[in-house]
């Protein structure tokens, strides 16, 4: 098996199989199809990260596309996310079609950009070349604008537009921000048609233009950055991530912030490596990632949606992870570690919020209530879910935020680790309040509990298993590859 | 240790069968209840032995986490805390498996006994930890299981509001605990506490000290950071309150004080500050006791005091380190130390009897109370037991710790330079103003609920509790007194554990421990004198009245016609007094309905004395955050042009800012 | 050549300072059109006076996207809407022309500061971030679904500018997949625009803030 | 080794044993000396105590063991606290350091269970005389406290009773005057604070409303009573004998007239207890309050002389 053809398999077969699923007889055998594309994916995936670990990276497509350790591990992350996501819309569009909502033309669309997405989102992974990467991420954004709005209806379209409209200048900035530093990268190399490429930008990051590196840095961050949601960019997140069906809430909150977060991680060394600009992008991630702690923060102190809560949280994690990437050290370790910790439990309580929320008829708070008793599997699941979101241990968030504050600490960087520590106490006292209340607060609710579904009691338990976990214990593999993940990332601080 | 590791599996895993039988409440109750027994009980041997025969067994493990390690150590300090972990955990489940009601419990009694082996396991654990990730994943487990437990009955909404309190106070302590190990562990590059200890003259020790101080602080329940604990414990469950209140609580002392041999020799006003805040908590925490109606509450508050009175003992053996002066550092820590044993022994001998009544009488409003004695025999004496000892009065436990810590007062006081004295007369002042209110305290809990007559239909329909609960509290009413009468015993074999916390060799700790120790077998003496005088007279009384007529009638009501229950004096009268002298700080809410004319048809008072620090500190600050928030929420007035401004003015200012 | 491309790169500016003072959105539509056609020019003005067949192709592509399929669809999502003028925008149209003469400055300061050396104009790189910037000021400042529409196909013309003057040897095939995603996107913009008129019997995005704190 | 150390310990306790009541009789007969009665007989005390524990006794029907526990706890408490207080330069049966802090709790376990057994009759007036009663004790045990570690300061003894007032020589005192005499006026009021005399308590009140220690008693009868007398008579030997000792600092070394001094003293201590009854009204309860914060403060300026004294 050669490494060329899995990496190409990688990105090829989503694509393919979003062809097929725009043609599928059945709502069933696309949510089918989009299952079993993973399942025939993950141990690609695991056996290229195996792979690239033994021999630093691999290459393929004359060198346009590349897996490493970095990359490797958000392709895992991704994999694990678009699987929990697609075990759970067999759950979740099950009820849906059963109530005749969920038809086949809708499925359809569905499968067809579901699959798109995971696609662009894996050539945005794999990419080798910056602008390829861009490239990817514009294709997410408007591939998955329509998964948004599966549902038409007037709010979801609103949060459609907002998104599309957005992201779309957001993105666009990135591109200017790209252009800037392939400018660099064309003048150090002296236009050699590889200097696009990152491991050639890596090579010698000493020679490129400070200027326009530092230029180009700015305009990716708030590019990029408002695909990741870091505030003051964030305002489309809540929108979008509330009026989208659970299982694409669960994938935006999970794995599409982080891929442009990744983009970012991929500069990160390039800018360090840049002369006179060390120092320069972690502080402003540092800047962005405390920011979007505090503005998260307020806006979960008074929330009522329970999936905009959710939202609101998303943003508040990857601040963190923002921050934990700009402190360095550890922190990058921890950054990435809290990456894959948050797409767990963030699509753990979008899926739960996104079923009691079809059993409720309602994401308002205040009316979903009683959720232990309602409904046990996922009533716990959302409290639990919650908990490990506001970082209780035993949960991994809890150590992965452990880290990010031994990272602040070493930095002595104390205001910020202050600011940090602030903001994810107000974070705490928010949602606990919303958990406690919707787990076991207000009247018995009047509608006959659910039946019990072992797939959903299941896919509870591996999530809450696969925290808690992670929580006390990184298993060797994975070890490794975050080690090796950190280095990239870090420049090899 | 390899038995205490398997004392810890044993507690969770029995604790995990037993929320997968949730179905079968009975069983899950068993089933914990024996691996709680049988885990505590494999955590003693290796416990007891390193208590009183001193020595430290450690072991370490690596671990893949960062700056983690899996090190665990058991010296006489950690095992000090260890034993009434236990034994009180065995305690408190016994109690609890009958406690709670099987038929009701509706599924969630297996949830309930996971959380409550996971937090007496995750309590060891804390104790036992050598590394600082090690030691705050334990720490955040407890919270976070003693959380479950006090939201047992989740469905009453001032229930969940506790909890609440509960887990964000308790979350704000362990972020200033995150900072402590944090900077700590940076300026050592390691997390384990030997490394910490080798370079802690590289820390900013006093900003250390402060942020130690207010995590564990908030744990303990120091005034100002005590506001959980009036709301928590009366909410949970009453074994679960015992179990906080008696031991966990104290694991925030034991981390200040492990924290506290982290650093190198302490400034002498890290004593000042602790002193000030042990004598603040002791009389403000026993005032609010005073001030309270219901049972669990005051018991809450009463926990505030003590663990002020412990820290007041901490406090002066801080100073007894700043100043040089080992017999008041070994009498400050020792008297901390002790105390904590015999608060663990009285504490939650009285949460377990304030559980027996709710049980009996469904209710904890003292006001509500009364006659129980006669009603509830076997409660009532223990609960008359653990009242005396609780005010330190001789023979029980903690008038031993009193002694200690009045004696290290003393030594302040009368060797010691003017700063000295002044603590030593503030320390003074504030142990017997708090022993005197304690005494007034429990004077109204115990006579109000247990004697008199029955103020409610609730109360005289009271009956005994069953065989286990009755058990559980004698065997705590013993240990109370039997602390006390072999007070020379207990005191000698704390050396170990004093050596320990306070920094110093076991010889000069001994010594210094040994003054006291001295006097205590006159303490002893003193006891069984008194036991003895007490036999005497009971005799003499009986030989006097054998022959006698014995008439029996109403209590003397000054020539009133019609005497009712309601008419006696209530728990908010008898405190009222009192609790006047404090009403600068208390702000005790009154509703006052003045009987009017000559023939007023009601007149009614009520008094309720909400927490001044939560009224006056807490809330406004929370109110302030909140405001300050939610001044943000206009920005998300959801027009998309205005969000791409955000983005545009964003990229603006760092354009401007970068290029400046 | 230079005279050509400055040429260009004039018009390029003012068609931006009319299309601020304009409220017609059929002219609007011709006017982001006439860009698109002036954009094609680019590739070849720089190149010549050899004709390499990239830049033909990229000049062909750009033609048909940009001048062509772009006002096509627009003027289709407009039509259904029956929208026909942007009423009264947050900011005026003549203030707009200052802020326009604004973003024209701030895109010299940015550029002199970048000091990239750039070979041929110097107009090129001020032009393409005024360009941006103006095509952002539109998104801000304008109501209609459709405008916004056509600011953001401003900003994507002044970063197709900023590509072409900062990188003379992008490889052909980035070059492609670019226009393809901004065809996508003006498409999927398209087909959201049809559906929110469908949904709301309006475009004004204005009013879409249902969804707010 | 001084017989005194020996014997004088037991031989204290026992004179107080037995010489307590006689110190009622002292007041009282002052006080009638002061109002020009005859008085009852300087023994009344002991025919009280006698004719009580012939009686029977009747018990309401609300009350429980902790009812009967009172009174025996109260005097056994009193009576073992006795042991380990001086009788000025002669040392207590036992002594011990930290022996004043059992002294001060063995007295507040007595009251806890006196206190109890009022409320074990569920009378609104024990109530109230209870609740006053731990009132004011709280106010006055810091008081005690903060005086006898001035008192150890000057004396520079170990703090224990017994070698505290040893140590307090008729010399030593001239130069610590100051101090010793705060002390006392604090103990003075202490003394009549603990006692329940006035101006802080009336004993002789019949309003059940104005008592403090007389209404916690009310439905105790028979040796209950007696016992309580009794306990109440010892308590206030015990706090005169104290003040005896710092005040009148008698120290030959010999038994008998150390014994004899301080005994003599203690009477007359009783003497100027009858004479203030006899000259006040008692306070108002809150000026009571004013009374005990006062004597606190007294304590602490002792004490800060004391500091001064002894650098």
């Amino acid at each position: 098996m050669s490494p060329s053809l899995v990496i190409n398999v990688l990105w090829l077969l989503p694509l393919v199989a979003a062809l097929v699923a725009w043609r599928l007889p059945s709502v069933r055998a696309i949510l089918g199809v989009i299952l079993a594309v993973v399942v025939v994916l993950v141990p690609c995936a695991v056996w290229l990260v195996a792979l690239s670990l033994r021999l630093g990276r691999v290459t393929a497509a004359s060198q346009w596309l590349l897996v490493d350790a970095l990359s490797g591990f958000h392709l895992l992350v991704m994999l694990v996310v678009f699987g929990l996501s697609a075990i759970f819309a067999w759950s979740y569009f099950g009820a849906e079609v059963a109530h005749g909502h969920f038809s086949l033309r809708q499925a359809r669309r569905f499968g067809a950009l579901w699959l798109g997405a995971q696609g662009a989102m894996t050539a945005v992974l794999i990419s080798n070349n910056l602008a390829m990467q861009w490239v990817g991420i514009e294709a997410t954004t408007l591939l998955t604008a329509f998964l948004i709005s599966t549902h038409t209806t007037s709010a979801s379209l609103e949060a459609t537009w907002k998104y599309l409209m957005i992201c779309s200048v957001g993105v666009a900035f990135a591109f200017v921000g790209t252009l800037l530093v392939a400018t660099a990268a064309m003048h150090a190399h002296t236009g050699s048609h590889n200097a696009l490429l990152w491991t050639e930008l890596l090579a010698a990051p000493e020679r490129l233009d400070p200027l326009l590196i530092k230029a180009g840095f700015v305009f990716l961050l708030v590019g990029y950055g408002t695909k990741a949601g870091l505030a003051p960019m964030h305002s489309w997140l809540p929108d979008a991530h509330s009026q989208a069906p659970a299982p694409v809430s669960a994938l935006f909150s999970g794995f599409l912030l982080n891929a442009a977060l990744y983009c970012l991680m991929r500069y990160l060394p390039v800018v360090e490596g840049a002369p006179t600009l060390t120092g320069f992008a972690p502080g402003l991630l540092v800047f962005f990632g405390v920011v979007s702690v505090i503005v998260a923060a307020a806006f979960i102190l008074f929330q009522t949606d329970a999936k905009r809560l959710l939202a609101y949280c998303s943003v508040e994690h990857l601040g963190i992870v923002a921050l934990g990437l700009g402190l360095g050290g550890v922190g990058t370790f921890a950054a990435l570690f809290h990456t894959l910790n948050h797409s767990v439990a963030k699509s753990l309580a979008f899926f739960a919020a996104g079923r009691l929320g079809q059993t409720y008829g309602t994401h308002d708070m205040n009316k979903l209530t009683r959720t232990l008793h309602h409904s046990p599997v996922w009533g716990t699941g959302l409290f639990v879910s919650l908990l490990a979101l506001v970082g209780a241990a035993p949960f991994a968030l809890f150590m992965s935020e452990l880290q990010v504050v031994m990272a602040a600490s070493h930095r002595h960087a104390y205001w910020t680790l202050g600011l940090f520590l602030a903001g994810a106490a107000v974070v705490f006292v928010g949602m606990l309040r919303r958990a406690i209340a919707m787990a076991w607060g207000g009247a018995a609710a009047a509608t006959p509990r659910p039946g019990f579904a072992l797939l959903d009691l299941g896919l509870v338990l591996l999530c809450v298993a696969a925290l808690v976990t992670l929580g006390l214990f990184i298993p060797p593999g994975l070890n490794e590859t975050l080690v090796a993940a950190a280095r990239i990332a870090g420049g090899g601080r | 240790m390899a038995l205490f590791f398997t004392g810890l599996g044993t507690l969770v895993g029995s604790g995990v069968m037993a929320a997968l039988c949730y179905r079968r409440a009975t069983l899950a109750t068993r089933v914990a209840v024996t691996g709680a027994i049988f885990g505590a009980g494999l955590v003693l041997v290796p416990a007891l032995p390193t208590l009183f025969g001193g020595g430290t067994l450690v072991a370490s493990l690596p671990w893949s986490m960062p700056g983690a390690a899996l090190r665990v150590g058991l010296d006489p300090l950690a095992a000090l805390f260890v034993v009434p972990m236990a034994v009180l955990g065995v305690l408190a489940a016994i109690y609890g498996a009958r406690y709670l009601d099987p038929a009701h419990a509706n599924g969630t009694l297996g949830v309930h006994w996971l959380a409550f082996n996971t937090l007496i396991a995750s309590m060891l654990l804390v104790v036992v930890a050598q590394n600082g990730v090690l030691f705050l994943l334990a720490w955040e487990v407890m919270s976070l299981s003693s959380f479950v437990l006090v939201l047992y009955d989740g469905s009453a909404a001032e229930v969940r509001r506790a909890a609440w309190v509960y887990l964000v106070a308790t979350h704000l302590g362990t972020a200033c605990l995150l900072a402590f190990f944090t900077i700590f562990g940076a300026a050592a590059s390691s997390f384990d506490f030997d490394a910490m200890r080798a370079s802690a003259t590289a820390v900013p020790a006093g900003l250390l000290f402060v942020l130690a101080l207010i995590g564990f602080g908030t744990k303990a329940g120091f005034m100002p950071f005590h506001v959980w604990l009036p709301e928590a414990h009366p909410a949970a469950p009453s074994h679960v309150s015992a179990l906080m209140s008696g031991v966990m609580i104290k694991s925030g002392i034991y981390g200040l004080l492990r924290a506290l041999t982290l650093f190198g020799p302490p400034p002498a006003w890290w004593g000042f500050l602790l002193l000030s805040i042990g004598v603040t908590s002791a009389v403000l925490g026993i005032v609010l006791a005073l001030a309270q109606h219901d049972l669990k509450r005051l018991l809450a508050y009463c926990s505030v005091e003590n663990i002020g009175i412990i820290a007041v003992g901490v406090g002066l053996g801080l100073l007894g380190k700043a100043y040089g002066l080992p017999v008041l550092t070994a009498l400050g820590f020792g008297g901390a130390l002790l105390h904590v044993v015999n608060h663990a022994i009285a504490k939650g001998l009285l949460f377990f009897g304030a559980g027996a009544v709710l049980h009996a009488t469904d209710t904890r409003d003292l006001n509500r109370l009364g006659g129980l004695l006669c009603r509830m025999p076997l409660t009532g004496a223990t609960f008359c037991v653990g009242s005396a000892a609780i005010c330190g009065l001789p023979p029980f436990g903690a008038f031993v710790s009193e002694l200690l810590l009045y004696s290290a007062a003393f030594v302040a006081g009368t060797t010691g330079s003017p700063a000295l004295v002044a603590a030593a007369a503030i320390a003074i002042t504030g142990l017997a103003l708090g022993g005197g209110f304690a005494a007034a305290c429990f004077a109204k809990a115990f006579g109000i609920a247990f004697l008199g007559e029955p103020r409610s239909a609730a109360a005289a329909a009271a009956h005994e509790v069953g065989t286990p609960l009755t058990a559980v509290m004698l065997v705590l009413s013993v240990a109370a007194a039997l602390s006390g009468v072999l007070a020379p015993w207990v005191v000698g074999s704390l050396a170990g554990a004093v050596a320990n916390a306070s920094g110093t060799s076991l010889n000069g700790t001994t010594a210094g421990l040994g003054v006291a120790v001295d006097g205590l077998f006159f303490v002893s003496l003193a006891a069984g004198i008194l036991i003895a005088v007490v036999l005497v007279l009971t005799l003499t009384r009986w030989l006097l009245l054998r022959r006698r007529p014995i008439g029996a009638t109403g209590t003397w009501d000054c020539g009133y016609a019609r005497p009712s229950p309601r008419m006696q004096y209530t728990a908010s009268s008898f405190a009222a007094p009192l609790v006047e002298l404090f009403q600068g700080v208390l702000r005790t809410h009154r509703r006052f309905t003045p009987p009017v004319a000559i023939f007023p048809p009601s007149a009614t008072l009520s008094t309720h004395t909400p927490d001044t620090l939560q009224e006056l500190l807490y809330a406004p600050i929370f109110v302030g955050i909140s405001n300050a928030l939610a001044s943000f929420r206009p920005l998300q007035h959801g027009r998309v042009q205005l969000y791409v401004l955000y983005i545009a003015v964003t990229l603006g200012l760092l354009l401007l800012w970068s290029f400046q | 050549m230079r005279h050509a491309l400055d040429f260009v790169l004039v018009t390029l500016v003012l068609t931006d300072l009319v299309l601020l003072g304009s409220s017609r959105l059929t002219a609007c539509i011709r006017l982001v059109a006439a860009q698109g056609v002036l954009l094609a020019f680019l590739p070849l003005a720089l190149t010549w006076p050899e004709l390499e067949v990239a830049a033909m192709a990229l000049a062909a592509s750009t033609l048909l996207v940009k001048g062509v399929a772009f006002p096509l669809v627009l003027e289709r999502a407009m039509r259904d809407a029956r929208a026909r003028r942007e009423i009264e925008p947050f900011v005026g149209y003549t203030p707009s022309l200052l802020v326009g003469l604004g973003m024209l400055g701030a895109g010299t300061w940015l550029a002199d500061r970048l000091s990239a050396d750039v070979v041929r104009s110097p107009l090129m790189v001020p032009v393409a971030l005024s360009m941006i910037l103006t095509g952002l000021f539109f998104v801000i400042s304008r109501k209609k679904a459709v405008s916004q529409v056509l600011g953001y196909l401003v900003l994507e013309n002044g970063t197709y500018v900023l590509g072409i003057s900062l990188l003379s040897e992008t490889p052909f095939l980035v070059e492609l997949g670019m226009l393809l995603d901004v065809f996508v996107a003006v498409f999927v913009m398209g087909i959201a625009i049809f559906q929110i008129n469908r949904e709301f019997d309006h475009i004004d995005v204005d009013q879409l803030d249902s969804l707010k704190g | 080794m001084n017989p005194s150390v020996t014997f004088g310990g037991p031989l204290a306790t026992a004179l107080g044993l037995v010489g307590a009541p006689l110190l009622l009789g002292v007041i009282n007969k002052t006080k009638a000396f002061f109002a020009g009665r005859r008085g009852p007989p300087l023994l009344q005390a002991y025919f009280d105590l006698v004719k009580l524990l012939g009686k029977g006794a009747v018990y309401s029907r609300t009350t429980t063991w902790v009812f009967c526990a009172g009174p025996i706890v109260g005097l056994a408490a009193t009576l073992v606290a006795l042991l380990f207080v001086p009788l000025g330069g002669v040392a207590a049966t036992f002594a011990f350091q930290g022996d004043l802090f059992l002294v001060v709790y063995l007295l507040g376990l007595g009251r806890f269970l006196t206190v109890l057994a009022a409320l074990d009759t569920g009378s609104s007036f024990e109530g109230m005389g209870a609740n006053r009663e731990v009132k004011f004790a709280t106010l006055a045990e810091p008081t005690l406290l903060l005086a006898l570690l001035a008192l150890i300061r000057v004396a520079g003894s170990p703090w224990s009773l017994s070698p505290t007032l040893g140590n307090i020589s008729t010399a030593s005192s001239l130069g610590t005057a100051p101090v010793i005499g705060l002390v006392a006026v604090a103990l003075v009021v202490l003394l009549l604070s603990e006692n329940s005399r006035i101006p802080v308590d009336d004993p002789n009140t019949h309003l059940e409303l104005t008592m403090i220690h007389e209404v916690m008693v009310l439905d105790h009868g028979g040796p209950d009573l007696a016992f309580i007398l009794y306990g109440a008579a010892l308590k206030l030997w015990l706090f005169a004998t104290l003040l005896a000792g710092i005040v009148v600092p008698v120290r030959t070394g010999n038994l008998a007239v150390d014994l004899g001094a301080t005994t003599l003293v203690a009477l007359a201590v009783g003497v100027v207890v009858g004479i203030v009854e006899s000259s006040m009204a008692r306070l108002r309860l809150i000026h009571v309050t004013h009374l005990l914060v006062g004597a606190l403060v007294l304590a602490a300026v002792a004490l800060l002389l004391a500091v001064g004294w002894s650098r």
